[in-house]
């Protein structure tokens, strides 16, 4: 994406929306999550995408992936649980098919990078540092719902530390580690992505929960415990955002729980320089549209300018 | 086109014990196909997931259409929906899937297979099938339907339409036994099946195809989450390496929830 | 109380509903969580309490305690938090007139435990040690509501490996650690307390969350942060239960958004010995009796003799 | 004895701009005391604590209540509550708190002071005033109430009870300013005041209660979760040690919400 061509003066009394991570503008803080939105395909039937901060595209892996057996969705009290187990095509399909699409849409675009083990992570890395239209790598080492991998990775500070450093060592692109909120302490998770010269940090990933079907007795997702988002989590998120985002210098993407203008702008006063919607989308697939203007119609009425000023506003 | 909005209620009553009819008024009536489904969302906001509905009647004219639904159990999702009543608004997302191919029954001989709760889509596809123009019509379309007892739902509708075979669970009504049994019975040939109901009646409808050479295509049920081809909630087995995920799994909100019986692993 | 004037034998068909936790017995596996409930006083009101359980009492420290500012309290998606920081009268006007009130009730008493350091959990202990009636006490390691102690204090398994066994030194009743869902890995902490010699533990406490007023730009609770509790965390408190109870040989009680008895049933299938319900109170007072009653009706339905029999039978 | 109960929608209106009147059937309508409030919880599952609204009016023959409160924004519970027509359930806990301390106002002159939303239980106290025996009865009752400008409520009801001395922050009606300036202006001597409003108010009042030597009660809000006593949410700063808590704090759900003005710390 041409940087230039985003940070357009704001109209009239538009506040400025535009938001800067990592050295890479966005339109604005408006993002969507990583398996929530496919490649943004599917979603492009409801809304134009150029009016999104970014898309972050499902978690990728070096090679095709199954994923876990059904039911790998449930409802929960204001929320939903998944064990999907990260099911992908493999970056090589990603590059061929979901990339070129995403590169059209003339929106921000965000690769979510997973894999068992570190080795795996660099194959894609690798495999994407040449790829145009790539405007950040998420690396994911916090999904609950892998086995071998995933979650002892991420909350392991020195783990964390070690895997930021060697994806740095290979992207071409700049890297946010996405962080897992099964930890005792947030702070320190972060503070070792930033020691391994992570440019940014977003979180939550999913809570790790389980449900039991009484009746049957058994558990409800193939899985037995899947991972835990929506509303639900939404104050532990905005808690993790706000601790995160006191802990490190560089910039923290928040997400978990955003299914309204009021989350996203709560998130952004705790400390996130942007914010990422998730399972809102498939609630109301407008939602993360509406929830751009409601930021908006927010500032305009408390007479701020610019929404990078709301950005830790409250400490 | 999909769309997500607020559809208001034309009329709901009780058509059998803990079964619903729902009539809506939403702005894509004329758009639906047989077998496709629609998203319904709950007034309340502790139960977030979309409740998954197929489409069983559409009048493109009032753009309304129909929905039969079973009422799960006293404190679930769908209780909450049957207490909607003319007036009220309630959140749809669609129309989703693919559908049924009708195409592939023009001019054949089709039977339309439902077993409990999966009778509805059977019944519009009825009604897209007969509406065919003359030369491309089946040659013939039957029913056959399976339910627990004699407290049968929607059986004037199909019968209406075209002739019904009947199984009863517990003998009450037509076949003692399942809806294979009833099909054997009533030695209704066909050259095409179109089936929706529980795991085990698609799984008995594919090996019952597979011996007769019937060409089979199966609704297929799974949670979901996005009903929109996003999340990979939904995904069915399938016997082969699927395009879009390049594993051995399709979704059911997008890829299908029709297909044919010899692409899903049943198993 | 005495033991065996509630192993009676059930009526007719009437499941057997008696659970035994530390060698107590109680008459049933629904109490009250701790500061959900007060000392029982206030909702003898609307309901019998000898057909509890048991109550816990509010946490009571050795010196009246003044809790934090308000806002205590706020609304979160399907539950609610609470930074109520621990405000007690202090052990002895528990021992005078709370104890004596609760003696009476013919119910299982359960004293919950609070400081700020090991010293002043010991104080409480001592208090307490000569006193009848009272089956269990709760040492709660993991108030997120406490700045100095609380949380730090659970979150280490060395910690609360050498409190556990001090308390234990101390106690003359059985000691029932209650741990903190705001771990990485509950299993760790829970077989800690089981190392220092715990008789039970009970999980989860509050997680620790925030919200921000978008309008006025403030912190919605006075102390920042706040501890999640209802339903929005059950899903959370059902894993760690499940995974508490398959790492410790102790029983463990199950707490954390039960508002309804297929709440409490996940839980004990999950592996819970006995269930609290807490926050539930609030929106209905005759809910811990409902629960029991709903219970009940499960296991007639279910054919199951004995409650005890569900215990862990998920897994 | 307080209870919880699916409360019967008997009426509701607007009765002012955001300002609704709503009539509940309740089983305990003839227990409640001027000054008590009730716990409203909406159907919404999401949105699990109580609303605190003070009583109104109680109609003890056809054993309803009347609550009168403000829709605090378009998204919250208040909202949902507003929506409720006759006939509609709402789950009711109450009755609630300790009420106002009638008999010290008996034989004397009382001032009833309401600001905004503080001003509907005025009216019940009034009306249990009225109530008393003869021997009882109040000197004199008069209410001072504060508006933000001339759309009031309640105002006619007010009037058909005893006098009223009224204030608008915008000057629009009555004495320009705060109730306190329409009590000065009015020279309203008074042996006793009872106070329901915004902090700022309640603290107005008890220095002016203060400097003339008037007995004063106020009643106090705080956010609630359990409202019975329990939970220790919803406390006030209390002047000396409360009896109860051993602390300077008291409960206003259980202790409260009225207080004599000299045991809370207003600052
Ligand atoms: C494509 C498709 C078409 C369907 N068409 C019909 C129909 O025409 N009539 C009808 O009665 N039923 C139909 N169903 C099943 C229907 O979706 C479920 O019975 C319903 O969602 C149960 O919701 P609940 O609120 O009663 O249960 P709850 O247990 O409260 O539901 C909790 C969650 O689980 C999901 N869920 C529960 N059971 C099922 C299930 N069997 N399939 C999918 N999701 C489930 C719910 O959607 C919800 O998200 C269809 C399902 C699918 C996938
Ligand atoms: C003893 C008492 C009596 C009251 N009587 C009246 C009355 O007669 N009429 C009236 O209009 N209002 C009254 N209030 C205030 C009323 O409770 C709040 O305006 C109302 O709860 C706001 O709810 P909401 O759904 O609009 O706001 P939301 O912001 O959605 O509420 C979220 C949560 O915060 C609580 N809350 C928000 N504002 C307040 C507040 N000001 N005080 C206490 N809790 C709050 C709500 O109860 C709820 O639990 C009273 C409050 C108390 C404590
Ligand atoms: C169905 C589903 C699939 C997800 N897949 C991924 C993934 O592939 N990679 C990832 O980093 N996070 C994944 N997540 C986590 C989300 O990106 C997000 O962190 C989490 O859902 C919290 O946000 P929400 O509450 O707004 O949904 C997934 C979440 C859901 C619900
Ligand atoms: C208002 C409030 C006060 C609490 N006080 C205490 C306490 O004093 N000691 C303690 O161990 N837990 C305390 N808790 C935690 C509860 O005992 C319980 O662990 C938690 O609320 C989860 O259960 P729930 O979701 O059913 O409420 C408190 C919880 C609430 C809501
Ligand atoms: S429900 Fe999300 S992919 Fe089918
Ligand atoms: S609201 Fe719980 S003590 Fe007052």
């Amino acid at each position: 994406m041409n940087t230039n061509e985003k940070k357009t003066a704001p109209a009239g009394n538009e506040p400025e929306m535009a938001v800067t991570i990592a050295g890479v503008t966005f339109k604005n803080p408006v993002f969507t999550c990583s398996g929530c939105y496919g490649a943004g395909q599917e979603y492009s039937e409801f809304i134009d995408l150029s009016k999104l901060g970014a898309v972050t595209a499902k978690g990728i892996a070096d090679v095709p992936w199954e994923g876990n057996p059904t039911p790998r969705v449930c409802e929960i009290p204001s929320g939903m649980m998944n064990c999907i187990g990260l099911q992908n095509p493999g970056v090589k399909v990603f590059k061929e098919r979901d990339l070129p699409f995403l590169r059209e849409q003339n929106t921000g675009v965000i690769v979510n990078v997973v894999g068992h083990e570190e080795d795996e992570y660099l194959r894609v890395i690798d495999a994407l540092q040449d790829e145009e239209g790539i405007d950040l790598l998420e690396i994911n080492i916090s999904c609950p719902n892998v086995k071998n991998g995933g979650l002892s990775l991420g909350t392991d500070p020195k783990q964390v530390e070690a895997i930021t450093r060697a994806c740095k060592e290979h992207a071409k692109q700049p890297v946010m580690m996405k962080l897992s909120p099964n930890v005792t302490d947030i702070k320190e998770i972060a503070k070792a992505a930033e020691a391994g010269g992570a440019d940014a940090v977003s979180l939550i990933n999913s809570l790790t929960g389980m449900k039991i079907d009484v009746e049957r007795q058994t558990f409800v997702l193939a899985n037995k415990t899947g991972g835990m988002s929506g509303p639900a989590i939404h104050p532990l998120a905005v808690r993790m955002v706000y601790e995160a985002s006191h802990a490190v210098h560089i910039p923290v993407v928040g997400m978990g729980g955003i299914v309204k203008a009021e989350d996203a702008i709560e998130m952004m006063l705790a400390g996130a320089s942007a914010v990422s919607v998730g399972m809102a989308n498939f609630v109301n697939p407008y939602a993360p549209l509406e929830i751009l203007d409601g930021m908006k119609q927010y500032l305009i009425r408390h007479g701020i300018r610019d929404v990078n000023e709301i950005v830790g506003a409250v400490h | 086109m999909k769309i997500k909005e607020t559809a208001r209620v034309v009329s709901q009553e009780m058509i059998s014990e803990g079964i619903y009819s729902l009539t809506l008024s939403v702005s894509f009536a004329n758009q639906i196909r047989a077998g496709q489904f629609v998203s319904l969302f709950l007034n309340d906001r502790s139960r977030m997931l979309p409740r998954p509905i197929s489409v069983c009647e559409t009048n493109p004219e009032k753009k309304t259409m129909r929905l039969v639904y079973r009422v799960t159990g006293p404190e679930k999702g769908t209780a909450e929906l049957a207490e909607l009543t003319a007036g009220d608004g309630v959140d749809v997302l669609g129309p989703l899937g693919n559908g049924f191919p009708l195409d592939a029954a023009a001019g054949k001989r089709i039977l339309l297979v439902g077993g409990g709760i999966g009778i509805p889509p059977m019944l519009m596809s009825c009604e897209q099938l007969l509406a065919f123009p003359e030369d491309k019509r089946p040659e013939k379309v039957t029913f056959a339907v399976g339910y627990r007892t004699d407290d049968t739902y929607l059986l004037d509708d199909l019968k209406r339409r075209a002739d019904v075979l009947v199984s009863t669970d517990d003998g009450s009504l037509g076949t003692h036994g399942t809806v294979i049994d009833a099909i054997r019975e009533g030695q209704a040939d066909a050259d095409v099946m179109f089936a929706c109901g529980p795991k085990p009646m698609l799984r008995a409808v594919k090996t019952y195809c597979e011996e007769k050479g019937i060409v089979c295509y199966v609704s297929m049920e799974e949670r979901m989450a996005c009903g929109v081809g996003v999340c990979l909630g939904c995904v069915c087995r399938t016997t082969d390496v699927n395009d879009y995920s390049k594993v051995k799994n399709a979704r059911v909100c997008k890829d299908g929830p029709v297909f044919n019986a010899e692409e899903v692993d049943l198993t």
